[in-house]
């Protein structure tokens, strides 16, 4: 199956797209071990769990547009975000960004042919298959779909007799697939750098993949094994986190955060990436602050494991620790702010183009400020007590998730796709679905934070009449912000199947990818490429 | 880029010297595990347990004669794995 | 399926390492619970303990550190092309792997025969401690068995690879991952023993 | 400081002031600055870079440093709120809280027991709070207070409620289907209006000889005239009791001063031919356990009455998910249940029956040995139910 030279220059133009360079029809895609081909899969399943995960948060809006039982009961209700939560966390936002982009573009934007282990990269797209295929199975199986929310606390999680050890044992699989992706990006980014690659010269990107590649290494397993437990506590009643029984529930909550405080820099570390590569190339400048924004990135790695217990400060945890993290709970925000100051440092004296990608860059830089700013009141003790649990953490994370990631991951669909399609979108209409986003997405979600500052709780599908007003504003949000997100998809799908050529370079890159034709051959590079100049230096790549 | 490269090749008796001291090391545990230590006696055991481990790694599993990288990344692995006990104990033993 | 076109051994082991680090972690995650278990119930622990058979547990460990020496010396002997030594030393491995689960076998059915298994009545009427450790003996020397069984099977996969040629001494480093792992279920196990069978 | 804010409050709220405020500084100048920067060298007026900085060390110094500090002091500040919540003062009131399968249960340490907290305006309460089932969390936002109940392990919060009024609790740690029910309120009353609150739940609920027991009276006086280290219980209100006041013999009617003198002073009337081995009860029988008792003791004791099946089901938290109006809402509704055809899921087989009291039991004790057909399995078990409480639950629902 590997094509030979001759296949290739036959495939003209459409290269890796083009059906003949792989088994026919689906097995081509499947089965296949090409990067890109594996990166596509991966950005069809993940915009697909992605919708399904919105079609789920609307109905969750429907249902809070006002006190009482509007749609659903709270049995349904307690399904609906808890299927909303697992699927938009492990099958949309931890696999997205680096299961689509980084397997897109990581080898080409290093200079290689491909991963390190290319049937491994396979292996993991079909444990996340499985894993989700698994979890949506737990709606329709045993005992009704799972009822606990994304972070199954025991002992609850226990106890419930809805389908719950389906659903974790789904997530079990997808956590290896994440793994998996972690260990063959970093061998990638060791072994496979083309001759002059050197680690100053690699884009943002691939140092964000990086240091988001040890945290999938490092804090995933933790999950994995706090999974099997729960399941042999449902199974065989082991009783390890059973106080009747000598456990500790709250050792539950230490295993579960110790992995999923880490992943939610899994989830914007490589957010953060595309940004950084994209406010350079639509500024006509190098990034400011090169090594800052790199390093910050690993610190924010490994000072992000250190913090864990900031969503445990009402638990019964001892004040000790709650004083513990909450200090270095603000220590890791300080990269975070290095790098917010890096970017609009870059955009100083530059030539700047509103084009969709860098609007959507620029929107992550603002939203991801007010969900990473509301992060700091979370962070101290006093005030974490107060709105623990309550919609202004739901507010936080949608900020730093939906307009921080979210807004990444569309940044670099306007970004890449026309490099992978060979095609450009409208853009036009790119900017208009951007404003009825940025419009709804603000007020879908700055009157959560509001509603949970005057004190309500989170996961209730019925609540006192005093949080109508804010909640009825919160839903409208929800249909202008979805009305956006239609638009934005539709222009993206009819550009990248029937739009204008786009070209080698659209927008003026300097980095590697911009140097194969669009879409790229099954090999990336006719011959390694030796690589002479950094992936901002526009003026040594000839586009100034 | 990669390099073809000739493998180091370890000695059968190196190997075996390993071995006697692992298992010299095994009945070291059991025996202390006889004395009266108090809560000494964990730090004694995992002492000698991180001591065998080193060996196994050094040695069976040619990190010695591996690049500075595989040593870097353990070490990273290991403290990570030190703070996540470390830290949850500023829950354990304070509350 | 289309490869890499060059060989990467030494990218090959770097990755096998980083997969063990992800199993320490795994494993990390029942050792942070003893620790805090052990914290908490120190006298149960050591009860318990002394329950676990210590011959059991000796020989145990015994057979593993050897079976770790035999794959560590079958590589060698690939690397030097003595290809016959390499596969009997494989085939003393993996025996060692087998005799290893046959001895977990006795020692589970007679901790289960003696009513010492979670939720089970007589862990009932015991102090919490102590079921504590149990249930974290069962769960941890569980998974253990588990990776002995599929690095058993990881080490037979390559025995068939070195026999039929397609790994030899110009070509190890399938080998040398598989002993890897081997040897990681074997460090596993060098905490293992002290922690449960030699606790106070 | 404004005397009408809570003190936990008042000790927060300034927190989140201070946070708002240096965020709010930072975002406006954040997005000014990209706003400025983009229009400024937008591409159409500003074509050619003028610039190929790549940093700027001391710059880079100042953006690392400057949030370094503002952080700091974030942090400084949380945690002294934090500690405003944690010290609790000194002389605050006691009440225990319980939450379950959904709704929380008030105990005063009077032996009183609500289903809303009942506090005197103005005084620090100090909530001890406990579960039994799953994790819950016992929230008040007006007074920014909140902590997980968790089974196992006591935690807790305190307040002061500023003055009289109704403040929600609600439940802020998922637990199931109830989770949004599970709401009940801060009642703040008067110092004056409490006591009497206080009086009246007690009345008569507090069991005098219940209490006898609880304070170990009957460790030395019998309730039947069996003699004991003290005289018997039975009958002694109204009889001729000869004691030894300050050394001198004399006659007395035990009447209900004298029974109060006893508990009290026991040393100041010792009665002839026992033992001067009582210990002095003052100041550690709340008054209105001790009416209770000496109640008990003139025979008029009030009986705990049996229990209350409407208020059973509302405190066990069953009409979270039964309605008692025959809509369906997560189970079914209480209303018309006797007589009922439910169709059972038993060993995965379906099976269709009328609903009796047998039925009923079980289904309360062990929900899910039976499923019902069309509702979700989610009713956690109440195998605890005592036998009259089940009775008065049964009998609750048949006269809906
Ligand atoms: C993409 C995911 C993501 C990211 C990046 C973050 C980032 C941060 N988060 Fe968030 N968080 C979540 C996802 C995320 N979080 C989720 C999903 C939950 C809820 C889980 C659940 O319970 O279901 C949560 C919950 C959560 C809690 C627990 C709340 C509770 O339950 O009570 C806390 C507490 O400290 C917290 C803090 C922070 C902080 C301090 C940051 C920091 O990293 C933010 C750093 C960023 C900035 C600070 C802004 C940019 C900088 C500037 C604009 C410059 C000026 C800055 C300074 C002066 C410092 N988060
Ligand atoms: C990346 C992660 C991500 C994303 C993108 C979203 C997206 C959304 N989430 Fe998300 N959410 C989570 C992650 C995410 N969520 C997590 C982890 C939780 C916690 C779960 C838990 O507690 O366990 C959560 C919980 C959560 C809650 C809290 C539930 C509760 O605690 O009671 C709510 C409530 O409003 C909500 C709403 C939404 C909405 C409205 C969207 C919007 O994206 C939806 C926008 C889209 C639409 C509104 C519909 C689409 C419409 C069209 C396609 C066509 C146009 C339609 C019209 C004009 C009507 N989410
Ligand atoms: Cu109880 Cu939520
Ligand atoms: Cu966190």
């Amino acid at each position: 199956m590997t094509p030979t030279p001759d296949t290739l220059s036959q495939s003209g133009d459409r290269g890796f797209l083009d059906p003949a360079v792989a088994a026919p029809g689906l097995f081509g895609w499947i089965f296949s071990t090409d990067h890109k081909r594996i990166g596509l899969l991966y950005l069809y399943s993940v915009t697909a769990f992605f919708i399904v995960g919105v079609l789920l948060g609307l109905l969750i809006r429907l249902e809070l547009i006002a006190p009482g039982e509007t749609i659903v009961g709270a049995q349904t209700y307690n399904a609906l975000f808890t299927l909303h939560g697992v699927v938009m966390i492990f099958l949309f936002i931890i696999p997205g960004i680096p299961g689509a982009f980084g397997n897109l573009v990581l080898p080409i934007q290093i200079g290689a042919g491909d991963v390190a282990f290319p049937r491994l990269n396979l292996l993991s797209w079909w444990l996340y298959a499985v894993g989700a295929l698994l979890a949506l199975g737990s709606l329709f199986s045993g005992g009704g779909p799972p009822d606990t929310g994304w972070t199954f606390y025991v002992p609850f999680s226990v106890q419930t007799t809805t389908n719950v050890s389906l659903a974790v044992f789904a997530v079990f699989l997808i956590g290896f697939s994440s793994i998996l992706t972690g260990l063959n990006f970093i061998t990638t980014i060791h072994r496979l750098r083309a001759p002059g690659m050197g680690w100053g010269r690699l884009p943002l990107f691939i140092w964000s993949l990086y240091s988001t590649a040890w945290v999938q290494i490092l804090a995933t397993p933790i999950l994995g094994i706090t999974l099997v437990i729960v399941l042999l506590e449902r199974l065989l009643g082991t009783g390890l986190f059973d106080p009747a029984r000598g456990g500790d529930p709250i050792m539950f909550q230490h295993l579960f955060w110790i992995y999923s405080h880490p992943a939610v820099y899994i989830m914007v570390l490589p957010a953060m990436g595309v940004v950084s590569d994209i406010i350079p190339v639509f500024s006509r400048k190098p990034a400011f602050g090169y090594w800052a924004i790199a390093f910050s990135g690993i610190a924010i790695a490994a000072a992000g494991s250190l913090v864990w217990g900031h969503h445990m400060f009402t638990s019964g945890m001892s004040d000790m620790a709650v004083l513990v993290f909450s200090l270095l709970t603000f220590i890791v925000a300080i990269p975070s702010a290095v790098k917010v100051f890096n970017w609009v440092a870059t955009l100083y004296k530059g030539a700047i183009s509103l084009d969709p990608p860098m609007l959507f860059a620029l929107t992550f830089v603002f939203l991801f400020a007010v969900g990473g700013l509301s992060g700091l009141i979370l962070g101290s003790a006093g005030t974490d007590v107060h709105v623990h649990d309550t919609h202004f953490v739901v507010g936080h994370f949608h900020y730093v998730m939906f307009g921080g990631t979210g807004m990444a991951f569309f940044a670099a669909m306007h970004y890449w796709l026309p490099k992978f399609y060979g095609r450009m979108y409208n853009k036009r209409i790119a900017t208009f679905a951007w404003a009825l986003m940025f419009v709804g997405f603000n007020v879908l979600y700055f009157t959560m934070k509001l509603v949970g500052l005057k004190g309500m709780p989170r996961r209730y599908y019925d609540y006192v009449s005093e949080f109508h007003t804010l909640n009825l504003i919160s839903t409208v949000g929800s249909w202008v912000l979805g009305l956006g997100l239609l638009i934005l998809f539709v222009n993206l799908f009819r550009g990248l199947m029937r739009g204008e050529p786009a070209g080698p370079n659209p927008w003026g890159g300097a980095s590697l990818e911009w140097t194969v034709p669009s879409p790229p051959p099954v090999e990336n590079f006719p011959e390694p490429p030796r690589v002479t100049h950094g992936p901002y230096d526009f003026r040594e790549a000839g586009i100034l | 880029m990669p390099h073809p490269e000739t493998p180091h090749i370890v000695g059968y008796g190196t190997f075996i010297a390993v071995w006697v001291l692992l298992l010299a090391l095994t009945a070291g545990t059991v025996a202390v595990s006889k004395i009266e230590l108090g809560v000494l006696h964990v730090w004694a055991a995992l002492a000698i347990a991180s001591v065998k481990s080193a060996l196994v790694i050094a040695f069976f599993m040619h990190m010695k004669y591996e690049t500075r990288l595989f040593r870097v990344c353990l070490f990273a692995t290991l403290a990570t794995l030190a703070i996540f006990i470390g830290f949850t104990f500023f829950d354990v033993l304070y509350r | 399926m289309s490869e890499t076109p060059h060989r990467d051994d030494l990218g090959a082991r770097f990755g096998m390492w980083l997969f063990l680090f992800t199993e320490l972690l795994l494993f990390g995650g029942l050792f942070i619970l003893y620790a805090v278990y052990l914290a908490r119930h120190p006298e149960a622990f050591a009860r318990a303990g002394k329950e676990l058979s210590l011959p059991f547990g000796t020989v145990n460990t015994v057979v593993l550190l050897t079976s770790s020496l035999l794959v560590a010396l079958s590589v060698s002997a690939l690397q030097r092309g003595s290809r016959r030594l390499c596969l009997w030393l494989l085939a003393g491995t993996i025996l060692s792997a087998a005799l290893f689960m046959v001895n977990k076998y006795f020692e589970w059915s007679a901790k289960i025969h003696h009513g010492i298994y979670p939720g089970s009545p007589e862990m009932a009427g015991r102090e919490t401690g102590e079921g504590v450790f149990f249930s974290l003996y069962y769960v941890t020397t569980g998974l253990h068995g588990v990776h002995v069984v599929v690095g058993a099977l990881l080490l037979g996969w390559v025995f068939v690879l070195v026999k039929n040629g397609r790994v030899d001494s110009g070509n190890h480093v399938l080998l040398e991952n598989a002993a890897l792992y081997w040897h990681l279920v074997d460090l596993i196990w060098i905490f293992i023993f002290p922690l449960y069978y030699l606790i106070l | 400081m404004n005397p009408l804010v809570a003190p936990t409050t008042a000790a927060i709220d300034p927190v989140f002031l201070f946070i708002f405020g240096v965020s709010a500084v930072m975002l406006l100048g954040i997005t000014a600055t990209m706003i400025i920067f983009v229009v400024r060298y937008n591409r159409s007026r500003h074509p050619h870079p003028t610039s190929q900085t790549r940093s700027n060390i001391p710059l880079e110094i100042a953006w690392t440093v400057i949030p370094t500090l503002l952080v700091l002091a974030m942090f400084y500040y949380g945690w002294a709120g934090y500690l405003a919540l944690r010290n609790v003062p000194e002389g605050a009131m006691e009440v225990r809280v319980t939450g379950r399968m959904w709704s929380w249960t008030f105990e005063y340490p009077e032996g009183v027991t609500a289903e809303r907290l009942y506090v005197p305006a103005g005084r620090p309460v100090r909530v001890e709070i406990h579960a039994t089932d799953v994790l819950h969390s016992f929230y008040i936002p007006a007074f920014r207070v909140k902590r997980d109940a968790v089974p196992g392990m006591a935690t807790y919060v305190w307040f002061t409620a500023p003055e009289p009024g109704s403040y929600d609790i609600f439940c802020a740690e998922y637990c199931g289907v109830g989770h949004a029910a599970m709401i009940t309120t801060v009642e703040a009353l008067p110092p004056e209006e409490f006591e009497a609150w206080l009086a009246k739940a007690q009345g008569g609920r507090p069991d005098g000889i219940e209490l006898l027991k609880r304070y170990g009276c009957l460790g030395c006086h019998s309730l039947d005239g069996t003699p004991g280290a003290g005289p018997t219980f039975q009958g002694i209100a109204g009889r001729q009791v000869a004691v030894v006041t300050g050394g001198k013999e004399r006659q007395v009617t035990a009447d209900r001063a004298y029974l109060r003198r006893s508990i009290e002073e026991p040393q100041v009337d010792l009665v002839k031919g026992f033992p001067p081995i009582m210990p002095p009860y003052q100041g550690q029988i709340p008054p209105a356990e001790l009416e209770a008792i000496l109640d008990a003791l003139e025979g008029k004791g009030v009986k705990a009455q049996s229990p209350d099946g409407a208020a059973l089901a509302r405190e066990k938290g069953c009409l979270g998910c039964h309605s008692t109006d025959g809509s369906p809402r997560v189970g079914p509704s209480f209303k018309g249940i006797f007589g009922r055809k439910v169709t059972l899921l038993r060993q995965g087989a379906e099976e269709t029956l009328a609903i009796d009291e047998s039925y009923l039991e079980r289904a309360i004790r062990e929900p899910q040995a039976d499923l019902v057909k069309g509702y979700p399995p989610v009713m956690p078990p109440y195998a605890e139910l005592s036998a009259e409480e089940l009775r008065a639950l049964l009998d609750y629902m048949r006269a809906l």
